[in-house]
């Protein structure tokens, strides 16, 4: 029971990763219609310059967190002005496709200027682990699961009670009404890639020291944050965040008996919860009068 | 109040609109008739600012509008109700309101939001209701009102009768009139010619981005190309 | 119209005698003509996927998985059941195609981001089987596979596999495009355009669906099994998610719905780290990345959309 | 030729249609008209097995329902839609051709090699009926909405259909194009097509039709002749508004 315990609340922790980079992505996808497949990469690439900010430069730790969080927004601002803009209508197709270029452009960037060996980030909170009764989790899977608990919150306040967030909200479902309505558009689309990109910096940041910093550490991690949405039903905040924390429990479970099939198993399942309710665990579902 | 100067604007290559000019005074309700493609929608688009100008100019109480996005124009007390009513179908009644009112102080907001139910009192029955689920008429009746939120004076309406049977029709040409009698102007782009002759005070007859013909929408009623081409000749 | 016809005949006469004097040009370098072999090979498997998203819409993030598969099952059953090379290459396309049947099962009721996340899925767990199983030599990978045969004769050298290249690409390529112009081609077309629309004209949308996917799976699968006789050594990570993101480039690069877009899109994969060389290997990446960003924003239909404009140009 | 019984379709908790019996004749043009929402559209998709629903639909003596959606162009119905759906990516010859779908095979191998053969005389007749031989190698994008709408007729009406349903042809068609279009309808009543029309063009319905049934949320409300219906007072009340009344 301990074990199953244990196991359950680590692949929690796990589980926060893929949510907090799940949730990123679904802020864009919401109201931009894309999937933003350089999500991981962004934060990959803001993660290279936290760490030469930490070790080189010795800047403290809750600066970095800041100025990593800062930077992710800057990408977002570049990324939507001067990239999105200007292809906005295209279709779902070539928004993907302009994500993964931008994904490669990072992962070349990252490789070109910093090589590609593996280098160890130091833990943002230094510590033994804690136990909470027969639970040992380490500090730093705690700070990831409560930032999981506050970035949702901070979403959903941002979606839900802000009128900024209302107006992304509607971008989503009709970009010309909002535009005709003289909702002031292209500042939402800023502000919306401005957030999901912090959000990439964050999650990568608060991730990195549970592996090693190299160009490709975030692909994985970004393909279960895919499945997370897609179990949660693409469309909401919740899901997102939910999602990535059952795949986190289940994949640990999995794992602990038949590790060879841990990634497998997990997609596969993810294929089998689309086919049999496309909209996900959480997803609306349509209904609408003709 | 509202002057269309020379205007030239268009979609990539090609010139939509050539040379139009018109004008609106103050507590008129014109319309702008003309087939499908002629120009009718681009000419709305074109003052609220969503294309670019590329030719002339267009004002409204001799402030220049060129240039202005549509959140400017909207500001400036435009509002525009785009054809096929494009009603957020997941956002609830009164969210679909408050959006329309975005640039608006809270307390504005609030108070133009009752004066909407008080006005659409089916809206205020619906208010918590997805946007998605009203009827074609309550739609339309919800485009309306979210044209009116941000109180303004000069209202554009961009086919209000399409796809509507008639009977609501009628209801949404009488509110025309109630609007013209509460001080709002309005710029009607209409291909239901007969109704729209009916509540106008003067019309533009577009044809292929020009302007083929003007006068008070009495004598274009009674005009006999008018009466071949869009009133179908049965009066 | 005559003299344009005839300058159209003079072009391709030109570009087939070019395309025919390649090895001699580099035979002091045989090294490019391997290159220019795998581009072929990649441009086969590209022209696989621009046929199920260009034309049919169906977007597959596991596209590397059909030529895993096809190259696999080719070489295993040539290598551990000394099957006869020509009929272990049918079987390579045959499975690829079965594989095909199974991921197009999905699309029936999935499109856009969920199909690209169910293709993804079901995709990369064909590297982690392979990668599991004895007979593929695990995770060690598949190595000295024999030359291509053909008949009596072995392709050994990069030249002849470089004709005998040619001309299947050839063979495809203008199948794909006669395809495309039947009435199931049409049908294919329909069905991305509006599968409602499709449906009421009497077009089985399902059936032309999975038609797509098991085309374009055969097509990658023959690929794949070139492939493994051209190359003779297969492992599973080479074919996963990196390498269908690869693939998708190249065909968004080359141009999407269009026929000669793979081949353009392969060759500028395969010869720009050429080009820019060793040291700078992961500038070649960036690359990439920015030439797919430029191609999107730019030149929707890639690079094929340059030739077009030249061919505008010279009026051929 | 065509029976609706007791046709019933729900949407959640709204009944969009409610025992709707309705029975088209061979060789008329039958129009079904009604306010928005009145479940007009909804019958269209009733048929074409779109939407769940209780209830019969037989065409032909034969019963609709179980049917795959792709096997009724086979049997004889097809459509066009209300907000125009064309292949725009396909030339107007293209288009057309994916009507004739159901009337043609494909042979697989012919095809990889380029020799298969499309039904070339029906394709010049139907581009012929029609006017748009002149177009046959254009790229729908680039056409204008009312010739679109033509196309939409002639890619629906190439395979011969025994049945078409129109969904509001009309719309969007200006008002001087309008005569060309109900002569193109009538014409392919003549040509021995059954029209089922859903429009909201009075004018248009009371012209050409043969015999109109008037729907109000979901529910027949009126039926009979153009002349009949536009006298009936109920209809007036729910649909036709005052207005009409006095005009006609």
């Amino acid at each position: 029971m301990n074990i199953l315990a244990n196991l359950a609340l680590r692949g929690l922790a796990t589980g926060a990763v893929y949510a907090l980079v799940g949730m990123g992505i679904v802020v864009i996808l919401q109201t931009t219609n894309v999937m933003n497949f350089a999500q991981g990469d962004t934060g990959m690439f803001v993660t290279y310059l936290a760490f030469f900010m930490i070790t080189t430069a010795k800047v403290p730790y809750s600066l970095v967190l800041v100025l990593t969080v800062v930077a992710g927004a800057l990408i977002g601002l570049i990324v939507e002005r001067f990239m999105m803009r200007s292809v906005r209508s295209r279709s779902h197709l070539s928004l993907i496709m302009l994500t993964l270029g931008l994904s490669l452009v990072f992962q070349g960037l990252a490789a070109f200027l910093f090589n590609t060996e593996p280098r160890l980030f130091p833990p943002l909170v230094a510590g033994d682990s804690i136990k909470l009764g027969p639970v040992v989790l380490s500090r730093q899977d705690i700070v990831v699961l409560l930032a999981t608990i506050i970035v949702f919150g901070v979403l959903y306040l941002f979606l839900y009670r802000t009128k900024q967030g209302a107006a992304a909200r509607s971008i989503s479902q009709d970009e010309y009404a909002a535009r005709v309505l003289g909702i002031p558009t292209p500042s939402i689309y800023m502000l919306v890639w401005a957030i999901g990109s912090a959000l990439a910096g964050l999650a990568a940041l608060l991730i990195v020291p549970r592996f090693s910093l190299e160009p490709s550490f975030m692909g994985l991690i970004q393909v279960k944050a895919f499945s997370a949405i897609v179990l949660g039903g693409m469309d909401s905040v919740f899901g997102a965040a939910v999602g990535g924390l059952i795949i986190g429990v289940v994949e640990n479970l999995v794992a602990y008996q038949f590790p060879a099939i841990k990634d497998s198993f997990m997609l596969i399942v993810v294929v089998i919860v689309l086919l049999v309710m496309p909209q996900g665990l959480f997803g609306k579902r349509q209904q609408r009068r003709f | 109040m509202l002057r269309v100067d020379q205007v030239v604007s268009g979609y990539g290559p090609i010139d939509v609109l050539n040379h139009v000019t018109i004008s609106l005074e103050k507590g008129e309700i014109v319309a702008v008739l003309g087939a499908n493609g002629a120009g009718k929608t681009t000419l709305l688009r074109t003052i609220t600012g969503l294309i670019r100008v590329r030719k002339g100019s267009v004002t409204f109480d001799d402030k220049l509008l060129n240039g202005l996005s549509p959140a400017e124009v909207v500001r400036c007390g435009i509002s525009h109700v785009p054809e096929g009513r494009h009603i957020f179908p997941d956002l609830t009644v009164e969210e679909n309101l408050l959006l329309a009112a975005y640039t608006m102080p809270r307390s504005q907001q609030k108070s133009r939001l009752e004066a909407m139910y008080t006005m659409f009192s089916i809206l205020a029955e619906r208010r918590r209701q997805a946007g998605g689920t009203l009827s074609g008429g309550e739609q339309q009746m919800l485009a309306l009102a979210r044209g009116l939120m941000p109180n303004p004076r000069l209202m554009l309406l961009d086919e209000p009768s399409l796809g509507l049977a008639p009977k609501i029709i009628g209801t949404v040409f009488e509110t025309l009139v109630h609007l013209r009698e509460s001080g709002v102007s309005v710029l009607l782009v209409e291909q239901n010619a007969k109704r729209s002759l009916e509540v106008a005070d003067r019309a533009y007859i577009l044809v292929t981005g020009r302007i083929a013909l003007e006068g008070t929408a009495h004598d274009l009623a009674s005009n006999d190309m008018v009466k071949q081409l869009y009133l179908g000749g049965i009066q | 119209m005559v003299p344009s016809r005839r300058r159209r005949l003079t072009a391709n006469a030109a570009l087939i005698v070019l395309v025919l004097m390649v090895p001699l040009v580099f035979r002091t370098k045989p090294s490019v003509i391997g290159y220019l072999n795998i581009a072929m090979l990649y441009a086969l498997a590209t022209q696989g996927l621009n046929l199920l998203m260009g034309f049919g819409g169906l977007v597959s993030l596991g596209h590397a998985a059909f030529m895993a598969i096809g190259g696999y099952t080719a070489a295993v059953l040539v290598m551990s059941y000394h099957v006869n090379m020509f009929l272990a290459v049918v079987a390579g396309v045959a499975g690829a195609g079965l594989f095909g049947l199974v991921i197009g099962f999905p699309s029936l009721r999935l499109s856009g981001f969920y199909l690209a996340v169910a293709t993804m899925a079901l995709g990369s767990s064909v590297a982690d089987v392979i990668k599991r199983l004895a007979i593929t030599g695990g995770d060690y990978g598949l190595s000295n596979i024999p030359s291509l045969r053909l008949g009596p004769w072995t392709l050994a050298s990069d030249a002849s596999r470089y004709y005998f290249f040619v001309v299947v690409l050839t063979l495809v390529f203008l199948a794909v495009r006669n395809f495309l112009n039947s009435r199931s081609g049409r049908a294919v077309r329909a069905v991305r355009d509006s599968e409602m629309t499709a449906a009421a004209m009497g077009i089985n949308v399902a059936a032309y669906k999975l038609i797509t996917f098991i085309f374009a799976a055969c097509i990658a699968g023959l690929s794949g099994a070139l492939y493994a006789f051209t190359i003779s050594y297969l492992h599973p990570t080479n074919f996963g998610l990196t390498f269908s993101i690869g693939l998708l480039s190249m065909s968004i690069i080359g141009g999407l719905g269009t026929i000669i877009g793979p081949i353009l899109g392969a060759l500028f994969w395969v010869m720009l780290p050429l080009i820019i060389g060793a040291k700078l290997t992961y500038l070649a990446t960036v690359i990439f990345g920015l030439s797919i960003i430029g191609s999107v924003v730019f030149l929707p239909k890639g690079l094929s959309e340059l030739v077009t404009r030249v061919q505008t140009r010279l009026k051929l | 030729m065509l029976a609706i019984e007791n046709l019933t379709v729900r949407f959640g908790g709204v009944v969009a249609v409610k025992g709707l019996n309705l029975t088209v004749e061979e060789g008329e043009i039958h129009a079904l008209i009604g306010p928005n929402g009145a479940g007009k559209t909804t019958v269209f998709n009733a048929i074409f097995q779109v939407v769940p629903y209780t209830g019969g639909i037989q065409f032909a003596g034969r019963e609709l329902r179980g049917l795959p959606r792709y096997r009724l162009a086979e049997i004889g119905v097809t459509r066009t839609f209300q907000n125009l759906s064309i292949f725009p990516s396909m030339t107007v010859r293209e288009n057309i051709l994916v009507g004739a779908h159901s009337k043609t095979q494909s042979r697989f191998v012919a095809e990889l090699l380029g020799l298969s053969g499309e039904p070339r005389q029906r394709l010049a007749e139907t581009l012929d009926f029609f006017g748009l031989s002149s177009l046959s190698p254009t790229y729908a994008a680039v056409l204008p909405y009312g010739t679109l709408k033509t196309v939409e007729l002639a890619r629906a009406f190439i395979s011969n259909p025994k049945l078409i349903l129109l969904d509001e042809p009309a719309a969007g068609i200006p008002t001087s194009e309008k005569g060309t279009l109900k002569g193109v309808i009538q014409r392919m009543r003549d040509a021995g097509t059954t029209i089922l029309l859903v429009e909201h063009d009075m004018e248009l319905v009371m012209d050409i039709s043969d015999s109109v049934t008037v729907m109000d949320f979901g529910e027949k409300i009126a039926e009979g002749t153009p002349a009949q219906i536009s006298a009936d007072k109920r209809v007036i009340e729910a649909y036709l508004g005052e207005e009409i009344h006095a005009a006609s």
